[in-house]
């Protein structure tokens, strides 16, 4: 594992990807135990200071320090995208293993229902479903995770594919492993690089349509931060508090751009080429 | 050919058939009560009643859901609650907005990315391609609405150049309507078009390390012919792909965009039905662009087969 | 890099197209205007809706009353030049103007307005405040420009209520259309609307009272805040009788193009308390809730200043209000004591649902933190106006919410049985029902005065502000209304200096 | 014509030709032969300069009177596919899948003649009828995969010769292809050779095919020359060690001290068949053409009858896509027959239970074509050769470690490759970890499908001996699949010949090798290139 580490290490965009991702990560788990002031407490006298040695990056129109509320809000974030990736993981991988494994019509009725919520606007429906079961984290979760979980069965699938007329598959079968096992012990580990690739870009993703529902409201609600919000509250103050609307937004391009870096890396890293994508 | 045709559409009605019935009890199950949202606070419950009974939400569920699914099959898709006119005319309106929209971002989206990923694809490794492909990855980073806030704060309100959002209508002027929609259309393309070079970036290196570029090459083209004759038409596949995945994104993804610049169109309409719980407008809409991906994909499927022959094939 | 390229193409094509727009907007400039307004109506009818979107287009200037309230909040003659009240306060003979006609041609008379008042008061009609009719007990048509309004009990306020949008006066073959194609008597006839974008009303030419200086007003619907603020910045939108964006005061109020004015509404700011459910059905509790809240730090959060803090029900700047704001001064140990003394030393947990406006969000946010310093712990819920008003209003399944009540002289609301404060108080009751029935001035004013006291001392909700109204306008322009004494946006005295 | 002189080349900082010295003149046919990693392919490309990206060359290249070695683009892109033209190993992927066969041909001609697009196609369709493709049957406009492999590979010479170049490079041409195309292909270079006069550089790993084809040769090992001369007397003389390795390696007969098992022996031995198929039949499901009529499905093997006996190893040859290994993975039980019969021992395995068919598979394993494919990239190969252990549950760590090592020790490996990954093997390693996997389980009967085919001659060999020797230490049965009639010659008792689904002819395999009956056997026969033939063939010292 060190090895790879270090290998990887030299990859410039992991590299950088890593640095970066490894930082907010440490940001958002600081939060937890120390924030410069808490988010939760309100003081209206001092709002809307702009950057300074008291308040880092300022303080928000209830004079909240946006330091704290970018450092908690990256916890959010974190968390939501992370969550909805586990969700599209957890659920379309099975899936599509299982859709490649059986075959015929299962394999049709499972991949015609990924095309179903393929064929939702993912964001419209993201609206809907918040709108619904009423904003806050978790649905806004569910709604980003539903519409991964197409895109990993999909992926998972044609992985999968590719792999079942492997020589290798062959042997294991030829020593009387059933699929079931055959998919735990071969096919699996053998699709891990392109999951992992993916799964870094999904995550990139969900940050940024977080920080969309949570932008129109649907999203984390007070007291916690979060950065689509703090974008949201920011607008109507940009010409005489431009840094509530700068600061939340470059912590957003940041993060994402931490995580697509990471991702790239991985894909040069790990090289997913040893399964040919194909569907 | 015509199988595969007959095939996709079948699938694609089933499709249709099992979303209607998600969208319909996904709204049967949202709480909210449209009567009451109309009459506000004060209404006396009779008023509501008689309201409720007016809208026909009284009747059973399977009935309206029948109902429903029969009018649009005759192009009739309700009246909106609150509007109280066709929803057709609603959206026969708001695409006139979201439509031009979609296509115009995509369309700058595709003028910026395509040129851009061939260009850095065949300077592989020079500074050019690598600050190309390092702006990318800051465009694809960038959410699409605060971009759309920093645009509208520079060039609307600091700059004076373009409207800061609204929509006059096309019949304000083509000039002038189109003036107001060219901050969305930015704010929109930009990200996309950070994607789509990438896609075409790395599509076209893929093509390149074939064996039939070096058969090319033996032939004698030059590099940049055999780019031209042998590379790009193989690279569209994956580049169609993505055009017909954020044509869909577009045509209904730009909520928040048009809420940002206040235009009037589809996914506004929809946020707003749902807060307003105008349940016929959210379900008629939605299945309409469900509709409409659907037929995006079927398109784009059929490029797929007039790009590549080895599918004419495999679907005949 | 790729980004700034795109800015400066941006730039250029725009720069390019620039004058020829201005241009046209300078020229169309003049006899035209154009108003934001937050919400969108739902239909053009007030006489079916209780939407306050709806009056504040057609009200005063596409349809009218009987009477009308003036922007003092006076009551002022409309269609009816005038009117005689009998000794028993129970028989209203209202003389009408004559010549005035609909906008479809035809002529209104007293008929026009029995047909109105009946449809009104009718069984099932859809009128969202067929409480103000309740009192009619006949309308009879004595001539074609008089008409008699026989009450079963005096009422004090039917003048007023005849001021209301939901009394206008309405056509009886045009009636059942007013939802899409509204068609009155006043100044304005309807024009287009856009839906999702703008309602657009061009001058009545043939209008029977004095005319108006605009040819055309636009009315544009714009929900967000920020958008808001973008066209106001933009010259988009002339004119915001009530601006959705209070943060933004200092700067428009420093830009020469605008003319800012804070008027006052009538619309009490309070955190509504659901009095029956425990531990809020305890009044110490309620009292503890008022003692924490810190009024002058929510106005100052949430409307950045704009707003009056009170300490009960009514308009401060209506001459009977009473100022009680120093009832219960923000003290927290005294808060902690109460609620000590309620049998909640450690506080308790709650929930506080939270409809759309900014007013109710922020100012939610900041009820929340301050009552989390006397333990009360608060559980954020924000909902649609859609489930608010089911939920809430309707079902009273909720703890705390924020509201601004906006009906003018609403303090009645508290007399009413089932309200969803669920407060009730035979003392106040048979306050209201004295008041009802009183018609001198004085007398009314003492009951008011008693009336808003008793619900301070129950501390029934938490009364927070007197919402401003934060009129943002071109500096051109003139005759906007400053105050909202009802939902309104009379455009009739509206012109441009150049 | 064409004169390389003291070349050399390195990729990155890895050196990959040393010192190159060679010439060819018009009409003549120089052979390069070597295996893998030779850089036989990197010379030819050298002429070509189309060398892979990062590639430092040094010493001369001349082509006529141009220097090509750094030569600028635009002298080479006249030169390239007019005067040196070049044909690739891989015909499925040297050929661009969107754009039709004519185009691709026509191309040539119109970019270097300026030739109008008419003309060009005109000249098209002479191409294409000179290499065997009359349009009647192959319209210009067929894309590559409606065309086989050996159809794509005369479009590609067509491609090639439309220039009448000077100098025609083909780089494996024919390693791709069955040994009947490969004749045919051959035939049809040399006689295109003969009437254009052009020079030809054959590249290939395959001793036999040059000898038969080639004026001179070249023997490259480790990117350097280490034979060079007449083709005939370098072969005959085998002066140098290496040279006379590589002959002795492609034709390698591992030799036997057993005496055959033949089945009429066996059943006058009453000796029970150890696997006997009979009237297997295997369809696959095609798409239908049209909603109406049903898809008539695809019959892969047709009605074959199959018995092998204890000890015996049985030779199944055929062309690719003849159904051998469709037949081959139905005896192993992995794709049931549509119909007919499996007897293993006394098992029915079309019948069987799943816990007898895991009974019986511990008797019979399989050994594949590809080394690199056959193993799960990321397993140990303790973990990898313990792999069909699963078949007797209960065994211990310490008992599984201590059959992994026994297996190593039978192919000849040591117990310290238990912890490396696949990778870190050579191809013939891998072969050998296969074999080790195959043997684990102590089987009755080893399928082994083209086991030695994607392996480099001296390497073969080595595998040959060692499936021999096993066989006779472990009395193992063979099923031994394979195209290439020299190999299964070299290994067999008996030969099942199939065709289209089909056994067409069975016998002892020398008698099938020395005079077939059937068509499909004849082709075979005579297709097989083979040294010692070769040689006899050419007249003695070289053309």
């Amino acid at each position: 594992m060190t090895g790879f580490f270090q290998t990887a290490m030299r990859n410039r965009s992991f590299a950088t990807g890593f640095v970066i991702t490894a930082m907010v990560v440490l940001m958002a788990a600081v939060s937890f135990l120390w924030t410069p002031y808490d988010v939760t407490d309100l003081d209206i006298s001092a709002k809307l200071k702009a950057p300074g040695w008291s308040h880092w990056f300022g303080t928000d129109h209830f004079g909240r320090d946006i330091f704290s509320m970018i450092m908690v809000g990256a916890r959010n974030s974190i968390a939501v995208a992370l969550v909805a990736v586990i969700i599209g993981v957890g659920i379309g991988v099975p899936v599509g293993c299982w859709a490649s494994a059986r075959g015929g019509l299962l394999d049709e009725a499972l991949m015609r229902g990924n095309d179903v919520i393929f064929a939702f606007p993912a964001l419209l429906s993201a609206v809907m479903i918040t709108a619904i079961f009423g904003p806050g984290a978790i649905n806004a979760i569910i709604a980003i995770g539903i519409f991964n979980i197409p895109v990993f069965a999909r992926l998972a699938r044609g992985a999968a594919l590719s792999l079942w007329p492997r020589d290798f598959i062959m042997a294991a079968r030829a020593a009387g492993k059933n699929k079931t096992r055959i998919t735990i012990e071969h096919i699996v580990p053998n699709m891990a690089n392109l999951l992992i690739v993916q799964a870094t870009i999904a995550f990139a993703l969900g940050i940024i349509q977080e920080a969309g529902l949570a932008y129109v409201g649907l999203g984390t609600q007070p007291p916690l931060p979060s950065w689509g919000k703090m974008l949201n509250e920011a607008q109507t103050m940009m010409s005489f508090a431009p840094h509530m609307a700068i600061i939340p937004g470059l912590a957003i391009v940041i993060t994402v751009v931490g995580l697509n870096l990471l991702g790239d890396g991985l894909r040069d890293v790990l090289d997913p080429r040893l399964v040919r994508k194909r569907d | 050919m015509i199988m595969f045709l007959i095939r996709k559409i079948l699938w694609a009605t089933a499709t249709l058939a099992v979303a209607s019935v998600l969208v319909f009890a996904t709204l049967e199950i949202i709480p909210g009560d449209p009567a009451q949202v109309m009459l506000g606070i004060n209404a006396t419950d009779e008023a509501i009643a008689a309201l409720r009974q007016d809208l026909g939400l009284n009747k059973p569920v399977l009935e309206r859901y029948f109902s429903w699914i029969f009018g649009m099959l005759q192009g009739d898709f309700g009246n909106s609650y609150t509007y109280s006119v066709p929803v057709n005319e609603l959206v026969a309106d708001r695409i006139t907005i979201s439509l031009p929209l979609a296509l115009l971002s995509l369309l700058l989206s595709t003028v910026i990315a395509i040129p851009l990923g061939l260009y850095s694809a065949s300077r592989r490794g020079s500074l050019a391609d690598t600050s190309i492909m390092a702006l990318s990855q800051v465009g694809i980073a960038i959410p699409n609405f605060w971009l759309a806030l920093l645009l509208v704060y520079f060039l609307a309100i600091w700059l004076q150049l373009v409207p800061a959002g609204g929509f006059p209508g096309w019949d304000a002027g083509f000039v002038v309507a189109l003036k107001s929609l060219l901050l969305p259309t930015i704010s929109l393309a930009l990200p996309q078009a950070a994607i789509l070079s990438r896609i075409t970036r790395s599509a076209l290196l893929e093509t390149l390390g074939e064996d039939y570029i070096r058969t090319a090459r033996a032939k004698g083209l030059s590099t940049g012919a055999t780019i031209w004759k042998h590379g790009m038409r193989n690279a569209m596949i994956p580049v169609l792909t993505i055009l017909g995945l954020q044509f869909a994104y577009l045509l209904a993804g730009t909520i928040i965009i048009e809420n940002v610049f206040y235009l009037p169109g589809l996914g506004r309409l929809v946020f707003q039905a749902i807060s307003l719980r105008d349940l016929i407008v959210v379900e008629s809409v939605v299945m309409m662009l469900v509709a409409t991906i659907i037929v995006i994909n079927l398109i784009v499927d059929l490029a797929y087969l007039w790009v590549d022959p080895r599918l004419r094939h495999r679907s005949a | 890099m790729k980004t700034m390229k795109k800015l400066f193409a941006a730039a250029l094509v725009t720069t390019a197209l620039a004058p020829l727009v201005l241009a046209g907007q300078a020229i169309a400039a003049k006899t035209s205007l154009v108003m934001g307004m937050a919400l969108e109506p739902p239909h053009l009818d007030p006489t079916a809706g209780a939407p306050a979107a709806i009056d504040e287009v057609v009200y005063a200037n596409v349809f009218e009353g009987l009477t009308r309230i003036g922007s003092k909040g006076e009551v002022l003659p409309a269609l009816a030049k005038s009117w005689e009240i009998s000794a028993d306060g129970k028989t209203y003979t209202f003389n009408l103007h004559h010549g005035v006609k609909f906008h479809d041609g035809s002529t209104f008379d007293a008929e026009d307005a029995k047909f109105s008042l009946d449809r009104a008061r009718a069984e099932g009609s859809t009128n969202a405040q067929k409480a103000l009719f309740a009192g009619i007990d006949s309308v009879t048509v004595k001539d074609a420009n008089t008409l008699v309004v026989q009450l079963k009990t005096p009422a004090g306020n039917f003048l007023f209520n005849m001021g209301w949008g939901d009394a206008i006066m309405v056509a009886p073959e045009t009636a059942e259309g007013n939802k899409v194609n509204p068609v009155g008597t006043g100044p304005f006839k309807f024009g287009s609307w856009v839906k999702g974008a703008s309602v657009n009303l061009v001058k009545n030419g043939d209008y029977w009272g004095t005319p108006i200086a605009l040819e055309k007003a636009t009315f544009r619907f714009i929900s967000d805040p920020a958008a808001s603020l973008s066209a106001m910045l933009a010259g988009d939108v002339d004119a915001f009788a009530n601006f959705p964006a209070p943060e933004t005061m200092p700067q428009l109020r420093a830009d020469p193009r605008f003319k800012v004015v804070i008027g006052s509404t009538e619309g009490e700011t309070i955190l509504s308390t659901n009095n029956t459910k425990p531990p809020f059905n305890d009044v110490r509790v309620r009292r503890a809730i008022a003692h924490a809240l810190d009024r002058q730090a929510i106005i100052d959060g949430a409307m950045f200043g704009l707003g009056t803090p009170i300490g009960t029900h009514f308009a401060p700047h209506h001459p009977a209000y009473v100022n009680l704001v120093d009832q219960y001064p923000m003290d927290l140990e005294a808060a902690k004591k109460l609620l000590a003394d309620a049998g909640h030393p450690n506080g308790f947990k709650a929930t506080l649902k939270l409809p759309p406006p900014t007013y109710a969000r922020r100012g939610g946010e900041i009820v929340a933190a301050q009552l989390r310093k006397i333990g009360i712990d608060l559980e954020i819920i924000p909902v649609e106006w859609g489930v608010w008003v089911p939920e809430v209003f309707k079902a009273k399944d909720y703890d705390l919410t924020i509201v601004s009540h906006t009906e003018p002289m609403d303090i009645g609301i508290y007399s009413r049985d089932a309200y969803y404060f669920n407060y009730s108080s035979d003392a106040f009751n048979a306050t209201i029902a004295k008041l009802n029935e009183t018609t001198g001035e004085a007398e009314r004013y003492a009951l008011m005065a008693q009336a808003q006291k008793i619900i301070s001392q129950d501390a029934v909700n938490g009364f927070m502000f007197q919402f401003a109204k934060a009129g943002v306008w071109n500096a051109k322009v003139n005759g906007l209304w400053e105050n909202s004494p009802v939902q309104a946006n009379d455009l009739t005295g509206v012109s441009w200096s150049d | 014509m064409l004169d390389i002189d003291g070349l050399n080349l390195s990729i990155g900082d890895t050196p990959i030709l040393k010192d190159i010295n060679l010439s060819i003149e018009p009409g003549q046919i120089l052979g390069i032969v070597g295996e893998s990693g030779s850089g036989k392919s990197m010379t030819a490309l050298s002429a070509m300069q189309l060398l892979p990206e990062g590639s430092k060359t040094s010493g001369s290249v001349h082509f006529n009177q141009h220097q090509l070695l750094d030569a600028d683009d635009t002298l080479m892109q006249d030169l390239r596919g007019d005067d040196i033209a070049m044909i690739f190993q891989e015909p499925m992927t040297a050929l661009n899948p969107v754009h039709t066969i004519g185009d691709q041909i026509a191309e040539g001609i119109m970019l270097h003649d300026r030739a109008e697009r008419r003309d060009a196609m005109a000249r098209t369709i002479g191409l294409m009828e000179r290499v065997g493709l009359p349009v009647s049957r192959f319209p210009l406009t067929r894309y590559p995969h409606e065309l086989s492999g050996g159809q794509r590979q005369r479009v590609m010479i067509a491609m090639a010769c439309a220039q009448h170049p000077e100098l025609l490079i083909a780089d494996e041409p024919t390693t791709a292809l069955d040994v009947t195309l490969q004749a045919q292909i051959l035939q049809l270079l040399r006689s295109l050779v003969e009437e254009q006069n052009m020079g030809l550089i054959l590249i290939s790993h395959d001793l036999a095919v040059v000898a038969e084809m080639t004026d001179q040769l070249v023997v490259m090992r480790n990117g350097e020359i280490v034979d060079q001369g007449p083709t005939g007397s370098i072969l005959r003389a085998k002066k140098h060690a290496y040279t006379a390795q590589l002959a002795e390696a492609s034709s390698h007969i591992p030799e036997r001290s057993q005496p055959p098992v033949l089945s009429e022996l066996a059943t006058e031995a009453g000796l029970a068949p150890l696997i006997c198929g009979r009237q297997l039949i295997r369809d696959y499901p095609t798409k239908r053409s049209n909603l109406f009529t049903p898809a008539k499905p695809f019959r892969a093997v047709d009605g074959v009858d199959v018995t092998v006996y204890p000890g015996q190893t049985m030779g199944l040859v055929g062309e690719s896509g003849c159904g051998k290994s469709t037949l081959a993975r139905m005896l192993l039980a992995l794709d049931p027959p549509t119909s007919g019969s499996i007897r293993f021992n006394d098992l029915e395995l079309t019948t069987a239970t799943v816990d007898e068919l895991q009974a019986a598979r511990r008797n019979i394993q399989v050994v594949f074509q590809d080394p690199f494919s056959s193993f799960n990239p990321r397993h140990k190969v303790e973990r990898l050769v313990a792999e069909p252990l699963y078949l007797e549950p209960g065994l211990s760590v310490a008992e599984k470690q201590n059959r992994v090592v026994a297996a190593l020790e039978e192919v000849g490996l040591q117990a310290s490759a238990l912890s490396k990954y696949p990778h870190q093997f050579s191809g013939g390693q891998r072969q050998r970890l296969a074999i080790a996997r195959a043997l684990i389980t102590r089987p009755a009967l080893i399928i082994a499908d083209e086991p030695v085919s994607a392996l480099d001659v001296s390497i073969r060999a080595q595998v040959l001996d060692l499936l021999t020797e096993l066989r006779e230490r472990l009395g193992l049965a063979y099923i031994f699949i394979s195209h290439d009639l020299s190999v299964v010659k070299a290994l067999c008792d008996e030969v099942l010949v199939m065709d289209t689904g089909r056994i067409v002819e069975h016998g002892n395999a020398s008698d099938i090798f020395d005079n077939p009956q059937s068509a499909a056997a004849k082709m075979l026969v005579e297709a097989t290139p083979d040294l010692e033939r070769a040689l006899q063939n050419r007249p003695s010292g070289s053309r």
